[in-house]
């Protein structure tokens, strides 16, 4: 058995991060790449869990972990309603076909 | 007399004007007309007024007791601030013998450009309201004597000349006002840069004994006034007085325009209408070496002396290149903006020998370029609006359809070429006179010259190819002078003429300033030199 | 009369004919009358200036005369002292006899222009140049300081142009007058530095204050040498308005002037102004400068005679002779010959203005036929005209009993002594085979207009002899060409009232060692009974005195031999003038066409002018402007790339700041691309660098 | 729990905007159809909301302490107030606009929610500039942005409008995602997340460097997409276009302020080591915070003047110009003094007064015209004179020259630079201000000096705008005349909780 420590955490909330800024950047599908924003929220929440466990820092890392899924769920919600004015307008929600304002 | 606000009366008069003209409706043309007129000639009455209270003896320069029509009070103050202490701007007018001349020269130009202005069909309400804000600019300049307000008005200046050009301009008017504008504003922000270096480096004791930094033109001229530690200041061995000195140059130097600054000017007068160049060259490009004067020279007077040489160089490649580079010109108007550019450089070569013949010469020769490109100026302008073109190829022979006319031409030409007996010579040789005297650009003095004879081949062979010759038979319609033309022209030859014959009229009032300069470069070169 | 009296007197001799031409030409396209007005203060003035002259000479002989006032003072200078520039006027002997000459020949132009130029168009104009030229020289001759000299020097050139340019409608007649005034300036900037040395040096600009520092040793730059740049320089002023070698190009086409302006201006008076100049200022000039003036001179007086030989333009052989006799004056100086260079002015004045005014009569009465080839004969129908010409022409070939005979001869011993002292032979050789030329031009001349068959027919038919008012002028100028006036012995000038006491050889200021051997003071014996006239040193007088008669005798014969030459070719025709021109066809040809010098002129320094100026124009425009507004051609290939580009570069956006703030602009509109995923890329790979940077 | 009754009275300006919006959404809801008040109970909910804030200012003390610490999660100093005041004058300024704006006026039925949504901005705003409490900044971050999301797309049916929403949201879910990351490491390094106790462990602790850095970076991430400086400012030009124009005007004007005074109070915090007595700060040496703030600047600024150079839209134009003043901005401070401070706080002022009133006549012209497109402003100069002279106006001001009030701006700005001896900083920033010069005066010439090719009718405005116009104007002269109020004013807000 494998004792976990702090670093495996923050190599799984570093990997999560990386996995959602590469889903933001690649994934054409706009539901998707909201899915990537969430993971980097996840990565941050892993993080301030983590270390406040191991960094006997109280409760604020959770509590922050908390804040931040309430708010992730507030966007969410919204980046979806965007979403479905998008999908009206344009009727496809391929984002990078979405580049009318540009230079 | 000397407590009457009368300088801040000059000078903002024109907005009162403007105000009036902007109440009016676009139809009330022939009111807005008058307003400007009368708005200029009162101004040039209040300058003769000045003229008349002013007292020879006082020199100003860097002495704030013996400035004159003084006005000065606190205008921004802002105290309590632990870590700079106490902010302050004073509003500070006051003129000497290097700024009266300038006042009545911006009077008279003025004055005489708002006949110039008469004809103006396009937006009349808009082109005055613009032209009487560049009036009051153009004064503010050379009344100020706080740092911080002539920076405001030497900018105030450059978006209504942008209106006057752009608008009311030629056909490639658009690219000569923002050429103009670009030009002028990259110059200011050197001005600028150095003001604020300035600002840090020299303090003045208020009243209640403080020290706070200051604007003060007077108080930045005084070495006692500077702090150890201040970037412009003779004191810090780390000085950049030497960069800031240059940078100021070339912001004024733009304006002058000084080669290899000088490409917006023959662009901004070909396009501009004809009061516009009037005004142009007639007070905007004195403001450059008055600039130089007042600020660049007594505030850095160490780094002036190193570089008179290089100022008298390029005094004279001003004179040579701009009579060459006229020579050239076909077009009649592009010909008296080169001539600017050489005539220019008669006040930057008499401003390198730091004495008092050929500074005198130097502020002469503003006042006297003033008048005489003025004049030149109408007169292309009158040409211009009869037979609607500039080439003088395409002319000949005008001098018998037009003789009155010709007759003005020729006392504006031969004032320009330095004919004795009018006012151009004196100023030039004034200029000579000192800078021959300087040994240091004895030499380039002696090249300078060669601008005599350059200015006589141009200006003649433009005689003669407009005025001589066969009348070219296109131009049979051509009518003589009319009665605002007069209006133009005679003032203007008057003050050629007489200042050509009795230049004291003009000198007397600067002579004690002017030597009062001279004595103050040395001194204070020597009290910095010690510093070192 | 008192000091103040005369100097009331000259002033108001002095501003009359400014007012004259205030009055005609404000005026005098109005009234047609008004020249006679201008005529009648010319009148007025001529009177007054006999009246100043006769008191002066009587009643004040010795005395120099100065009033002066403060024109500008530039207040107490520090470091320096004051600078007070004064205006004044100085009256000495010389100043009064210019003036009365000045003002006669003016008189009688005025007076021949009555008549000369009638029917023009622009006919009080004209009087009213005259009016201001007469005015400026005037001035000129008044003045006692250098300042005022230059001030009147361009004014008689703003008059000359003026005049030269009278008839504007035809180019040639533009040109020249420009040509004039151009070439005047190149030598009119080398005496405003002479002027600045001497002001520099001095601080002042009035002839005695300079004169006397100079006596007290204080010379500019403390040298000789500088001495003798600052009279070069002055020099130069004269090289140019006396239209001597190499500036004497502009005088021939000054010709194009009407002609009694060129009998006035250009040959009587303004040209002579060069040599009044150096009058005034010869107590100044050293030596070696001296030598320089006369080695000019002698060019001067050379090279014009032997272009006269082959001109046919009557008034081009009168400009020759001009420049030829100026040349001898000019010389006379240079070898210190000066009372002779000064006789030799006044002389010359009323002879060369009679010729010109007799060439005038001619020329009117041909109908403005200028070429003497279409001449010939008028000696019978103008024989007034040919008398008064055939003296004048004697005079001007300095044959006995003629005023020319007495200053010619003065000048021909004051070289001849010159090579005697000094071993510079050369000058007196000049003026000997000049004298030979002048006299065979000048009777080639004669011979080719009065004698002889008339070339053509019908303009000889159509001649007369002048009116009154043309004719006057003639007969008194030609009476002035003879000796009696100056002198009643006609082959002895000093024994004149001119030259035994009204005209002085100066005090020289120049140091001792600057001088010629024969100015130094220690040979001087004051010994007046024995010699006429005392001058710098007793060897000097001696050599002039011993001089006298052989040259008297030497010049006398060579102008006769002129004239047999002359006679030879063109009256009697022994050999044909045309064969042996064939013969020495290069000489020939350089004469004729001037020795070239315009076509070397044109080539050299107006060619390499307007070049230049041409260059730096475009210079100016693609390069100055360049650097700012960016290559044209990069521009429109530029503009091609991106479309917008050209709208935006007409919109005015051309330079090169812009330019490059374009590139940049447009270098940051690429990241702009519009797709989300992209910026966020961007910020990724940024936030990368910067910790890259920052770590 | 008295900790949080005890400091209730602390936030009595939020409290007041939160009931605000609880009664605006009521009224909307009670009055269903009927929009006519909604704007006048907005206007008095800010104007209530600016009574407290007045009330407040002056104040300067810890709320929300936690038991443990004597700091607390908000600090409520003159600081804080000075930028609520600005935010809120400019939410009362755009408020006015939006009761003229067309495209608003088109989607009427939604006022309700614009408003509520300006009121959680607003909120968000207010949080953000007293935040001392990393977790409540990025709490306060969120609660603005979202509300600012919806408001870019709040007419929906334009496309460009739905397209910067989307953007918008992706744009800020992931900035606002990479700075929470960045809040993480720093948390776990500290064990804190508020700044004065991070502070203190930054003076006490030797912390590894890199880390610092990495989070410190993050976190800028975070807060230069609220004030759009490069390189995180891509979303900037697309939003400002695609947005309603005064959404547009708001976001460049008060988020930009929020996110400054957040960035203000970050650097004067968290990275502080001391205070000079000449008012010049000295950071910590963890991380060249200076030397990135200089690049950060310099690119701002110079990317915003160029790309701004070729912008046929003035929106668009407007936006990059907001970009390139966000390099102004930071020029203050960059100084790292408190006259730095005060200039930044002085130019902040200015500048939202000059930019809403540029967005204004955009938007009253576009209200007629229907465009922002400078090819439609060709000879406005002859039809619409006051619209026009006001907008040049309010151009020159903002590019600088005096006698306009962002002259001042700019002058103080470069007082404290050359004050801390950065010229070559202050020389690139000035002949930026060269560059900015050319767009601005293209839009002039487009009004004045060009002639329009097809006939237009003149613009008229009613009276309550030119109002509100010469209102907007007259401060955008005055200021650059007589300033020393505002200086005043600045100088006595520059008080920061704990300095």
């Amino acid at each position: 058995m494998i004792n976990i420590t702090l670093y495996h955490y923050l190599i799984v909330s570093s990997v999560l991060f990386c996995l959602g800024i590469f889903g933001v950047i690649t994934r054409k599908n706009a539901i998707m790449v909201l899915m990537g924003i969430e993971l980097i929220l996840n990565a941050a929440n892993i993080n301030f869990v983590a270390f406040a466990r191991y960094g006997n820092f109280g409760n604020s890392g959770q509590l922050a972990a908390l804040f931040v899924i309430i708010l992730a769920a507030a966007e969410a919600a919204i980046a979806m309603a965007i979403v479905l004015n998008i999908y009206k307008t344009f009727t496809n929600i391929n984002i990078d076909e979405i580049d009318t304002l540009k230079d | 007399m000397q407590n009457f606000p009368i300088l801040s009366l000059l000078t903002f008069l024109p907005i009162v004007g403007m105000i009036f003209i902007l109440s009016l409706t676009k139809r009330q043309e022939k009111t807005i007309k008058w307003i400007t007129l009368i708005v200029t000639g009162v101004q040039l009455l209040i300058a003769i007024v000045i003229l008349f209270f002013y007292n020879f003896s006082m020199a100003g320069i860097n002495d704030p007791s013996s400035f004159q029509f003084v006005e000065k009070f606190r205008w921004i103050e802002i105290t309590g601030l632990a870590w700079v202490g106490t902010i302050k701007i004073d509003y500070f007018l006051g003129i000497d013998g290097l700024s009266v001349v300038l006042v009545l020269l911006t009077t008279i130009v003025t004055f005489i450009a708002t006949f110039a202005s008469w004809n103006i069909s396009k937006s009349i309400k808009g082109y005055f309201a613009l032209f009487l804000l560049l009036d009051t600019a153009m004064l503010g300049v050379f009344v100020s004597l706080d740092f911080f307000l002539f920076y405001v008005f030497w900018e105030l200046m450059l978006l209504p000349m942008y209106f006057l050009i752009g608008v009311w301009g030629g056909p490639r008017r658009e690219y000569a006002a923002i050429k103009f504008f670009l030009y002028t504003l990259l110059g200011s922000v050197f001005i600028l840069l150095v003001m604020i270096g300035l600002y840090f480096s020299a303090t003045e004791t208020l009243a209640n004994g403080s020290k706070v930094f200051s604007f003060n033109i007077l108080t930045l001229m005084d070495t006692a006034n500077y702090t150890t530690t201040g970037i412009l200041s003779p004191f810090n061995p780390n000085n950049l007085r030497f960069i800031a000195y240059i940078a100021l140059f070339i912001g004024f130097a733009i304006k002058i325009p000084m080669f290899p600054f000088h490409t917006w000017l023959p662009d901004a007068h070909v396009e501009a209408p004809t009061a516009i160049s009037v005004i142009l060259a007639g007070v905007l490009l004195k403001m450059g070496t008055y600039g130089i004067l007042r600020i660049s020279y007594p505030i850095f007077p160490d780094i002036t002396i190193q570089l008179l040489w290089y100022i008298g160089l390029f005094g004279m490649i001003n004179i040579i290149y701009g009579a060459l580079a006229a020579m050239a010109q076909k077009d009649f108007k592009k010909l008296i903006a080169y001539s600017s550019v050489s005539h220019m450089g008669y006040v930057l070569l008499g401003m390198a020998s730091l004495t008092t013949a050929s500074l005198s010469g130097a502020v002469l020769q503003m006042f006297n370029h003033g008048t005489i490109t003025a004049m030149l100026f109408i007169i292309v302008g009158i040409i211009y609006d009869r037979a609607h073109t500039r080439d003088m190829d395409a002319f000949g022979g005008i001098a018998n359809q037009m003789p009155i006319y010709t007759g003005f031409v020729a006392v504006a030409f031969f004032a320009a070429i330095g004919l004795p007996g009018l006012s151009g010579f004196i100023s030039e040789a004034l200029v000579f006179v000192g800078a021959f005297s300087s040994e240091l650009i004895r030499t380039i003095t002696i090249i300078s010259t060669l601008g005599i004879l350059l200015g006589a081949g141009y200006m003649l062979w433009a005689f003669q190819r407009i005025y001589f010759g066969e009348l070219n038979s296109k131009w049979k319609e051509l009518k003589d002078l009319e009665l605002r033309e007069y209006f133009m022209v005679v003032p203007l030859t008057l003050i050629i003429i007489l200042l050509g014959v009795y230049p004291s009229l003009i000198l007397q009032f600067m002579t004690t300033s002017v030597n009062a300069l001279v004595k103050f470069m040395g001194d204070a070169q020597i009290i910095i030199s010690s510093i070192n | 009369m008192t000091e103040s009296v005369l100097i009331k007197l000259a002033l108001l001799i002095l501003f009359l004919p400014l007012i004259g031409f205030i009055v005609t030409l404000l005026f005098g396209k109005r009234i047609k009358w008004l020249y006679w007005f201008e005529n009648s203060i010319l009148i007025l003035a001529f009177l007054l200036s006999a009246v100043l002259a006769y008191f002066k000479l009587t009643h004040f002989t010795d005395q120099t005369l100065i009033s002066e006032f403060e024109w500008i003072n530039l207040g107490s200078i520090p470091f320096v002292k004051s600078i007070i520039i004064d205006l004044g006027i100085m009256l000495d002997n010389i100043t009064v006899l210019m003036i009365l000459t000045v003002n006669i020949v003016s008189l009688l132009v005025h007076i021949f222009s009555v008549g000369y130029m009638k029917g023009d168009k622009r006919y009080n104009r004209y009087f009213s140049y005259l009016g201001i030229f007469t005015f400026s020289m005037l001035g000129i001759v008044l003045t006692h300081n250098l300042l005022m000299m230059y001030v009147f020097w361009e004014l008689v050139g703003l008059s000359s142009y003026l005049l030269i340019g009278f008839w504007y409608e035809k180019k040639t007649a533009s040109d020249a007058a420009k040509k004039a005034f151009i070439v005047n300036r190149i030598g009119d900037i080398g005496m405003f530095l002479g002027i600045l040395t001497l002001f520099l040096t001095y601080n002042t600009f009035s002839f005695d204050k300079i004169f006397y520092q100079i006596s007290t040793g204080n010379l500019p730059f403390g040298t000789e040498f500088g001495l003798t740049v600052a009279g070069v320089l002055l020099f130069c002023g004269a090289i140019g308005k006396s239209a001597q070698f190499p500036l004497h190009v502009w005088l021939p086409d000054a010709m194009e002037g009407p002609t009694p302006v060129s009998a006035l201006i250009h040959a009587a008076t303004m040209v002579a102004a060069g040599v009044y100049f150096m009058i005034r200022v010869f107590p100044i000039l050293s030596g070696d400068a001296l030598l320089v003036i006369a080695t000019i001179g002698a060019l001067s007086a050379f090279i014009p005679a032997t272009i006269a030989v082959t001109q046919n333009d009557i008034k081009k052989v009168l400009a020759y002779s001009t420049i030829s006799q100026l040349g001898y004056m000019i010389m006379a100086i240079g070898v210190g010959a000066y009372t002779f260079a000064f006789f030799h002015l006044v002389t010359h004045a009323f002879f060369k203005a009679g010729l010109f005014l007799g060439s005038g009569s001619v020329i009117h009465s041909m109908h403005h036929e200028q070429d003497m080839t279409k001449m010939g004969g008028l000696r019978k129908k103008m024989p007034l005209t040919y008398i008064t010409f055939l003296v004048a022409s004697l005079a001007l070939s300095g044959i006995p009993f003629t005023s020319g005979f007495l200053s010619k001869d003065g000048i021909l011993a004051g070289t001849f002594a010159f090579g005697s002292l000094t071993g510079y032979w050369y000058f007196a050789a000049v003026g000997f085979i000049v004298a030979f030329l002048t006299a065979f031009y000048m009777f080639r001349a004669i011979i080719m207009t009065f004698h002889g068959k008339p070339k053509n027919k019908e303009k000889f038919e159509h001649a007369k002899e002048s009116s009154f008012v043309m004719a006057m002028p003639l007969v008194v100028l030609s009476a002035l060409s003879l000796f009696f006036w100056y002198s009643l012995n006609p082959f002895n000038p000093n024994e004149g009232k001119l030259l035994s006491s009204w005209i002085k050889t100066p005090e020289i200021s120049v140091p001792q060692s600057a001088r010629y051997e024969f100015m130094k003071t220690d040979d001087k014996i004051i010994n007046k009974e024995n010699l006429e006239e005392v001058t710098y040193s007793n060897s000097y007088t001696e050599a002039i005195h011993h001089a006298h008669y052989p040259t008297l005798f030497t010049s006398a014969s060579l102008a006769l031999l002129g004239i047999l030459f002359a006679f030879i070719f063109y009256q009697w025709k022994v050999f044909d003038p045309n064969k042996f021109a064939e013969k020495l066809k290069p000489i020939y040809l350089l004469s004729f066409n001037k020795w070239y010098f315009d076509e070397i002129y044109y080539a050299s320094f107006v060619a390499g002018t307007i070049g230049l100026s041409k260059i730096i124009s475009m210079f100016d425009n693609k390069f100055i402007d360049g650097i700012v507004n960016g290559s044209a051609l990069f521009t429109k290939n530029f503009s091609a790339f991106t479309g917008k580009f050209d709208n935006v570069v007409v919109d005015g956006l051309v330079n090169m700041m812009a330019y490059i703030s374009g590139m940049f602009g447009l270098f940051f509109r690429r990241f702009q691309t519009g797709k989300v995923q992209t910026y966020i890329l961007f910020v990724v790979f940024s936030l990368i660098i910067l910790l890259y940077i920052f770590r | 729990m008295d900790q949080i009754l005890n400091s209730l009275h602390y936030i009595k300006p939020e409290i007041s905007a939160a009931i605000a919006l609880s009664v605006l959404v009521i009224i909307d809801l009670i009055m269903g159809k009927n929009k006519k008040y909604l704007s006048i109970v907005m206007i008095l909910g800010l104007l209530a909301t600016t009574y407290f804030i007045i009330e407040q200012f002056g104040n300067s003390s810890f709320a929300f302490n936690s038991d443990s610490s004597k700091f607390g999660l908000l600090a409520v100093d003159s600081f804080g107030s000075f930028f609520k005041l600005l935010i809120i004058l400019s939410s009362l300024i755009v408020v006015l606009f939006s009761i003229t704006s067309y495209e608003i006026k088109k989607a009427k039925e939604r006022l309700g929610e614009y408003y509520s949504l300006i009121w959680g901005m607003i909120i968000g705003m207010f949080f953000l500039v007293m935040s001392a409490d990393l977790i409540v900044i990025y709490l306060a971050l969120e609660l603005l942005s979202l509300s600012s999301y919806v408001l870019a797309g709040i007419t929906k049916d334009t496309l460009r409008n739905s397209e910067a929403s989307l953007k918008y949201v992706i744009y800020g879910g992931v900035s606002s995602g990479i700075m929470l990351f960045g809040i993480s490491i720093l948390f776990g390094n500290t064990g804190t997340t508020n700044i004065y106790e991070i502070n203190a462990l930054f003076q006490t602790q030797q912390l590894q460097g890199l880390v610092v850095t990495l989070s410190a970076l993050l976190i800028f991430a975070g807060i230069g997409f609220k004030i759009s400086a490069a390189p995180f400012h891509f979303w900037t030009p697309d939003v400002y276009e695609g947005a309603p124009i005064t959404i547009t005007a708001y976001l460049s004007v008060a988020s930009k302020a929020a996110g400054f005074a957040l960035l203000l109070r970050f650097t004067k915090v968290t990275l502080i080591d001391s205070i000079n007595t000449d008012g010049s700060w000295n950071l910590i040496s963890l991380i060249d915070w200076k030397t990135f703030l200089i690049i950060i600047s310099i690119l701002t600024m110079t990317l915003g003047n160029f790309a701004a150079l070729w912008q046929n839209n003035l929106k668009r134009l407007l936006a990059y110009s907001s970009i390139a003043h966000a390099g102004y901005i930071l020029l203050g401070l960059i100084a790292l003094s408190n006259e730095g401070l005060m200039a930044v706080m002085i130019y902040f002022v200015i500048y939202a007064i000059m930019n809403l009133g540029a967005f204004f006549v955009v938007m009253l012209i576009a209200n007629k015209t229907g465009s922002e497109e400078l090819d439609d402003y060709r000879g406005l100069g002859k039809v619409a004179p006051l619209l026009t002279v006001s907008l040049a106006i309010f151009l020159i001001s903002l590019t600088g020259l005096p006698p306009t009030a962002g002259f001042i701006a700019k002058l103080y700005i470069f007082l404290a630079l050359i004050n801390s001896k950065m010229i070559i900083v202050a020389f690139i920033a000035l002949l930026n201000t060269v560059v900015s010069l050319y767009y601005y005066v293209r839009v002039l010439k487009y009004m004045f000096l060009d002639k329009s090719e097809k006939e237009i009718a003149p613009i008229k405005i009613n009276f309550a705008n030119s109002i509100l116009l010469i209102v907007l104007l007259i401060p955008t002269i005055l200021l650059g005349i007589y300033f020393t109020p505002l200086v005043e004013f600045a100088k006595n807000s520059i008080a920061l909780l704990g300095f």
